[in-house]
């Protein structure tokens, strides 16, 4: 083990400390709160902001942002429940196939953008954002997918169970992190992302497809906004042209940087992002619970995030000092 | 058998830099199972040249062959399926990426989806390691391994990329002597094996030690190309610099006075320790050593860029406290820095915003700027050091490299500095020109000014300095006066010390 | 050249300006809180619908977010168009006040549509709403009431803490509740705000069961809030403990409706708001209809229609109530 | 040593002839689509050329417009602010709700700007202290400083006194009182970032802050009180928004963020730092005030708007660069 890891588990451990302190607190007010039923609740609560951050993990990893997740959520969620109004014979699962693809097209065309006119991402996408929600609009002629369109086999995923009683969008949400997990730990183009990401002069340089891999972790990012999408439609029965996936960025980027994702790129892993979401959720399902008004949420996430930004800046400064030591 | 034919055969190579030409048809042959030295001064043009065959550029003219059949080296990873590998002068490492990863990352085995093999990858790098006799934990990342076993890990990997010519651009300059031999003796193995190293140094002792051939660029020009038995140190000398040596000897003595700078127990922990000095007006005090031994970390702790945190300065006979560079700049401080484009110009601004931009007590005493003042003072610096330009209103990226440095240097003169420090004032600019600078700088000293010149061209110090200090791993190791400075003085402190022992033992 | 297409172009721009003016159809807008609220589909099938039959021009617009500010460059644009009857379903009860102020200084007829400027009714000429929101509360409280017995504790599921007509409308069912004999066993426990967001809305479900085992009753007078609500039953298997009823759209409430998990809700109809509003502002421009209280006046399909106090009309006088018998009727 | 002949006669390249210097600029840019749009709207709706109506609408965005010309300033020393439309909701509502309290009103005002001083002290401190990156820091504040609006005001809206409405109608000859605010704010900053050092500085913090420093430029000293001045002028900006709505709500100003970055963008500030000036944020506020009103009054759906912000947005950034590329290396 060697001095990083050391940090970067220190870091995870220092989550899930303070999910448990979190959680205990909360207990000895509600003792409601520390039961299977209430961890039953919080993992309902998470799983799209689980998928999205994912995807925005990568990109981060690869010192980019990308804030139109919220408004590529919306619109696949939308192309796809159109399919299921207005051509009700196409086989439910198909709509996965829609929204992903959907998804994955957006996000590319972010990638294009950032790549092949060398913006920054994070304007590129604050400006997608926007046009990918006034086209949500658009196709959709600013009417809502009802309740009745959507396949009930969809909307039952996120109800019935394969086992344990867990619903089926909560394996879909562990599943996306499994596979993340093996794509960034296991497979060459996973670690040119870090590596894209730890020092990006250098990377074309060590053979990195530079534009390639960008353009993959932008579509990846679309890709899984879009998967949020069709299990959106199916969590909440509807798909409205201006709420769904609205805000969503904020709630994942969030969770990514509570969860130690470095705003520097090239530091960041699954599980701390895992635990980053479900802290978040702890967060979300305590404050009815305790009774404090929804009014304060916005303020706490803030704060939540401004403090893992100052966590990883001392991290960061404990790792340049490393380095002046080793130096000397 | 082939042997006979060159491993590489170069024709013509040619390279362009924004109309700037850099190479000038160079022909070169490499041959199986040689050390190749290619030397010269800096800006010659060998490290674009090695860049070329490393395809990190690409030439504007010229063809290459590799074993008879012409090859189009696009990039890195075209040259790494080639089995050429470059071991870059900065060692170039993903901070965040384990010590083994560092040395696969770039192998162009497997698909994009391929599995990455942690236990081989580890063991593999744990041998590799175990073969340079370098202690390192490869599972742990690159950030926080010193400059030295970068450097390290950057030649196992090129050992391990199993390459058919290997290049090393200054791949000595951070190690120490220890480490060089266990470098050579690899190096005089893969030889054997029948591979291809080019090396690039600019020690010649080095080059004769390794070396089989060299060839010598100067200003983009293959000027020879030898057997290493066939030159003495002289003629090398003179075909690198296309003059003798003693010509830069810079005569016009100054009258030593009074002591300007004075600098007593500076230190900046894990930098540089008790760094005690003093330069005199009128006075150039070189200051060389290793690249990394803390030189310029010292000038950037007096001029208040980061302060050192002990330690006393004194300008001009008086205690003071510098926290910024601004107050080292209103004592009458000048700090003409290494790295122009990263810490001199603002490569979009104009000329005259460049030249005008330390002095806005002079250019807008009211705090609304004088144009008129501004462009007086500009248009006559530009006159003064004679700065070659279209119009000082042009931005200053522009300008060629030498120019760019005469318009820094412009800048601090007309804050009228009593100390003036210079780190590497000649890097990367043309010869006609770094002549000029070395005359302008006998000048500064002989109207009163004290200066201190960092550089790591041992002649340079040799030919401007009155008195050489030398550091080593964050000390101060010799003071040489003028009359005992010689190459070999220099080089021998400013090798760190526990190499030294190393040596001796 | 490009100038004097220019000059062309503002010379039929203000040409086209003037007769504008002096065009003939009564020109009805309706600004709505946000475009893709499906809500305001039925309202203006109402307008569309009355406006074909009367002759008058109608249209809808509306902004993409129902903040507070963003209905005023839609008023500013509409009174610059020059239409005679702005209606108005306002994002803030008090932050429309000076553009509405504009607009009737111009002589446009302004009218609040489904939702008023509680507390600042002088900045408008009249009031559309569905029913007397008085009777929402006893309404809500009785058929809630119906489902659990009369028997049990119960609890709220409101939009936002500041929404005037939940306000209204929670106060009435605590009243009703405390007053009526009738409810003497049915006790409120709880009432908490999902903002109508879904997330937040299902988050406040579950803490309300979890916070309150013996809880048998949920009412959620808000669209989003019922959908939610009966979501939660539905996914934990509850519909037999825990009754959900509120106001709710029946086309988002048709699936619960259907598999038993609501055994009933209710709503009015939105597109008679629509409907009669457009018949009161025609009426009111072409002077056959007064707009002062106390007035009536018939309208097709309606009946005869009062102007109540500070100037408001109600398109019925009860909720409609919606279950399995009855949902397959209503299509909105 | 003139016998020394450098062997490469390094050519200059010729300057620039003084047209292209003035023509190939971004504000040129700025400059055709303001006209095309003014041509544009007046196609598109009979309604659209009235003086009286363009100013009044411009009143709708003037807040922010005032704000953009900061934020113009900000972005040329190489940093970003996107909690500006956050931190004038914050100041409004503390503010109103100060005043409500009882507090007489021109120390509710003082409280109001005071707490926009602290705000941008917060993200300048953050920013230059603990260098995290600007952009990071203000996405982080920006969700804090809504949060606490709506911890303090809830949902409801806070009224202010009668007085204190409409500063927006106030004419002084026949221009809305906040527009002229505006065209002063621009003249003043404009002369500031142009003529004086302090501008200078910002540019030159902006191309290059570590030859900035090398420069005694005192870089964290300019980039705080940039920091500072906007926070102030956001929180009066957030008062002025108060005045013109008469009430107060924690959305006061929600999504105003992209207005202003797409107000400088539009304007030809390079997002990079270093390039950009007043001229072109002015212009580009005219710009997308005649877009989104032509559009409006001419029932354009806002989902088109949305669309056509967002290419904008994009478009503008891919000139700006490629003009910069092109003009200057």
């Amino acid at each position: 083990m060697t001095a990083l890891r050391n940090i970067l588990l220190r870091r995870e451990a220092g989550i899930l400390v303070m999910i448990i302190l979190f959680c205990l607190a909360v207990g000895t007010q509600k003792p409601q709160f520390l039961t299977l039923d209430s961890l039953r609740i919080i993992l309902l609560l998470t799983p799209l902001i689980l998928i999205g951050a994912m995807g925005q993990m990568l990109v981060v990893v690869a010192r980019h942002v990308d804030l139109s997740i919220g408004s590529m959520l919306g619109f696949s969620a939308m192309v796809t429940g159109m399919m299921f109004k207005f051509h009700p014979e196409i086989w439910w699962p198909v709509g996965f196939l829609v929204s992903i693809g959907t998804g994955a097209l957006l996000g590319l065309i972010n990638g294009l953008l950032v790549t092949l006119f060398r913006l920054p991402a994070i304007i590129v996408t604050l400006g997608t954002l926007n046009l990918y929600r006034g086209l949500t609009y658009i196709v959709s002629n600013a009417k809502q997918i009802d309740r009745q369109y959507v396949p009930t086999a969809l909307k039952s995923m996120s109800q019935t169970s394969p086992i344990f009683g867990i619903p089926w969008i909560i394996f879909i949400s562990f599943g996306v992190a499994l596979l993340t997990y093996i794509f960034v730990m296991h497979t060459r183009v996973g670690r040119q992302i870090f590596a894209l990401g730890s020092n990006p002069v250098a990377a074309p340089l060590r053979g990195v497809a530079v534009t390639r891999v960008t353009l993959l972790v932008f579509s990846i990012s679309g890709a899984l906004s879009g998967l949020a999408g069709i299990l959106y439609a199916g969590r909440w029965g509807f798909v409205n042209p201006s709420n769904t996936g609205s805000g969503f960025e904020f709630q994942v980027i969030a969770a990514v940087v509570i969860g130690g994702v470095s705003i520097n790129g090239g530091v960041g892993t699954v599980l701390g992002t895992i635990l980053g979401v479900l802290l978040l959720g702890c967060v979300a399902a305590a404050l009815p619970l305790l009774g404090i008004p929804g009014t304060t949420q916005s303020a706490i996430y803030g704060a939540v995030i401004l403090i893992a930004l100052l966590i990883d800046r001392t991290v960061r400064q404990q790792g340049i000092k490393s380095l002046t030591r080793a130096r000397a | 058998m082939t042997d006979t034919t060159p491993l590489i055969s170069a024709r013509g190579i040619s390279k362009n830099f924004a109309s700037i030409e850099v190479l000038r048809d160079v022909d070169l042959d490499l041959q199986r199972g040689e050390i190749h030295a290619l030397l010269g001064e800096n800006g010659a043009g060998k490290s674009t040249f090695a860049k070329i065959l490393a395809g990190v550029h690409r030439p504007s003219r010229g063809t290459i062959t590799l074993n008879g059949q012409p090859v189009d080296i696009l990039n890195p990873i075209v040259a790494q399926k080639l089995g050429i590998t470059l071991i870059h002068q900065e060692p170039i490492s993903f901070p965040d990426l384990s010590v083994a990863e560092n040395l696969v990352l770039g192998r162009g085995d497997g698909g994009w989806f391929a599995r990455v093999p942690w236990s081989e990858m580890t063991r593999n790098a744990r041998a590799l390691m175990d073969l340079l006799g370098v202690r390192i934990d490869v599972t742990r990342p690159m950030r926080g391994l010193s400059i030295a076993d970068q450097q390290m890990v950057e030649i196992a990997r090129a050992l391990a990329s199993d390459s058919r010519l290997i290049i090393m651009d200054e791949p000595t300059a951070p190690l120490t002597p220890k480490e060089v031999e266990t470098l050579f003796g690899i190096a005089r193995r893969l030889r054997d094996e029948g591979r291809t190293i080019i090396f690039i140094s600019h020690r010649l002792e080095e080059v004769r030690a390794l070396c089989d051939r060299v060839t010598i660029f100067r200003d983009g020009n293959k000027i020879a190309t030898d057997t290493i038995g066939n030159l003495t140190d002289a003629d090398i000398i003179r075909l690198m610099i296309g003059r003798p040596l003693k010509e830069f000897r810079h005569k016009a003595r100054a009258e030593i006075g009074d002591v300007a700078l004075k600098v007593e127990g500076l230190t900046l922990p894990g930098v540089f320790h008790d760094i005690s000095f003093e330069v005199r007006k009128g006075e150039i005090v070189g200051l060389g050593g290793l690249v990394g031994a803390g030189r310029t970390d010292v000038a950037r702790a007096i001029f208040g860029v980061a302060p050192a945190t002990s330690g006393t300065v004194t300008v001009a006979g008086k205690g003071v406290t510098i926290t910024e560079p601004a107050q080292a700049i209103d004592l009458g401080l000048a700090f003409v820095p290494e790295d122009r484009a990263a810490a001199g110009i603002f490569r979009t601004l104009s000329v005259e915003e460049n030249i005008s931009a330390a002095i806005p007590k002079q250019i807008a005493p009211t705090g609304f700027i004088r144009r008129t003042v501004e462009k007086a003072l500009a248009q006559e610096s530009v006159r003064k050091l004679s700065i070659k330009l279209a119009s000082p209103r042009q931005p200053i990226g522009e300008l060629s490299g030498g120019n760019q440095q005469k318009a820094i240097l412009a800048r601090w003169l007309l804050t009228n500095p009593s100390v003036l420090i210079l780190d590497e004032p000649t890097r990367g600019i043309d010869i006609g020109v770094k002549a000029e600078f070395y005359d302008m700088i006998g000048d500064l000293a002989a109207s009163g000014r004290a200066i201190l010149l960092i550089s790591s061209e041992l002649p340079e110090l040799l030919a401007l300095c009155d008195r050489i200090l030398v550091m080593s791993e964050g000390r101060l190791t010799a003071d040489i006066p003028r009359d005992q400075a010689t190459q070999e003085t220099i080089m021998s402190a400013a090798v760190p010390r526990t190499a030294r022992s190393g040596v001796a033992a | 050249m490009l100038k004097k297409t220019l000059l062309a172009g503002l010379a039929i721009g203000v040409a086209m300006v003037t007769t504008a003016y002096a065009a003939d159809p009564i020109k009805i807008v309706y600004i709505g809180k946000n475009t893709g609220n499906p809500y305001f589909d039925s309202i203006t099938g109402g307008f569309e619908d009355a406006c074909k039959s009367l002759g008058c021009e109608f249209e809808f617009v509306a902004p993409a977010t129902a903040e507070a500010t963003s209905q005023i460059p839609f008023i500013e644009a509409q009174i610059q168009r020059g239409v005679n009857v702005i209606a108005i379903a306002p994002n803030s009860p008090d932050a429309l006040n000076q553009v509405l102020d504009g607009a009737k200084a111009k002589g446009i007829l302004v009218l609040t549509v489904n939702g008023d400027l509680v507390g600042n009714e002088t900045h408008r000429d009249a009031t559309i709403l569905p029913v007397d929101f008085t009777k929402t509360g006893p309404n809500q409280v009785e058929l809630m009431g119906s489902m659990i017995g009369y028997k049990g504790d119960i609890a709220i599921l409101s939009a936002t803490t500041e929404a005037p007509d939940q306000n209204t409308w929670i106060a009435a069912m605590n009243d009703t509740l405390k007053n009526d004999a009738k409810y003497k066993d049915m006790h409120l426990v709880a009432t908490v705000y999902g903002d109508d967001q879904p997330e937040k809305s299902t988050t406040e479900m579950e803490a309300l069961l979890s916070n309150y085992p013996n809880l048998v009753g949920v009412i959620a007078p808000t669209t989003v809030g019922i959908a939610a609500a009966a979501q939660v039953i539905q996914s934990r298997n509850l519909a037999a403990t825990v009754h959900v009823t509120g106001l709710g759209l029946p086309s988002e409430m048709r699936d619960f409706v259907k598999d038993g998990t609501v055994s009933a809700f209710q709503l009015w109809s939105p597109y008679n708001e629509g409907w009669l509003a457009a018949h009161f502002a025609v009426g009111v421009i072409g002077g056959t209809i007064k707009n002062e209280v106390g007035g009536t006046f018939d309208v097709p399909n309606l009946g005869t229609i009062t102007i109540a106090d500070k100037n408001a009309m109600n398109t019925q006088a009860e909720l409609t109530t919606f279950d399995a018998k009855n949902i397959d009727d209503f299509d909105f | 040593m003139s016998a020394i002949q450098t062997p490469a006669t390094r050519e200059l390249p010729p300057a620039r002839p003084r047209w292209q210097v003035i023509v190939v600029r971004p504000e040129t840019m700025t400059l055709v689509l303001l006209i095309a749009a003014l041509f544009g709207a007046s196609l598109l709706s009979p309604y659209f050329l009235d003086v009286g109506y363009i100013l009044r609408s411009f009143t709708l965005s003037a807040e922010f417009a005032i704000v953009a010309l900061v934020l113009t300033m900000v972005i040329i020393a190489g940093e970003i602010d996107l909690s500006p439309a956050a931190n004038m909701a914050l100041s409004a509502c503390l503010f109103a709700f100060a005043q409500q309290a009882g507090v007489p009103m021109p120390l509710a005002i003082a409280i109001g700007l005071f707490a926009g001083l602290v705000m941008g002290a917060i993200n300048g401190i953050m920013v230059i202290a603990l260098q995290i990156p600007s952009i990071i820091v203000t996405i982080g504040t920006l969700t804090l400083y809504r949060g606490l609006a709506q911890v303090i005001a809830g949902d409801k809206s806070i009224r202010v006194p009668d007085w204190f409405i409409g500063i927006n109608t106030v004419l002084i000859a026949g221009i809305p009182l906040t527009v002229l605010i505006f065209i002063v704010m621009s003249i003043i900053l404009g002369v500031v970032l142009s003529m004086t050092i302090f501008g200078r500085q910002i540019y030159q913090i902006g191309t290059n802050e570590v030859a900035a420093r090398h420069a005694g430029i005192r870089s964290q000293r300019i980039k705080m009180s940039l920091f500072l001045l906007m926070g102030v002028v956001s929180a009066a900006a957030g008062l002025m928004t108060a005045s013109r709505l008469g009430s107060v709500r924690y959305d006061l100003g929600l999504g105003g963020e992209l207005q202003m970055v797409l107000m400088a963008m539009l304007g030809g500030t390079y997002i990079f730092g270093g390039r950009g000036t007043i001229l072109g944020t002015f212009l580009a506020a005219w710009l997308l005030v005649i877009v989104s009103t032509g559009m409006t009054v001419a029932n354009v759906p806002p989902s088109v708007q949305l669309v056509v912000q967002g290419v904008l947005l994009i478009v503008s950034i891919i000139a700006t660069n490629f003009i910069y590329s092109r003009t200057q290396r």
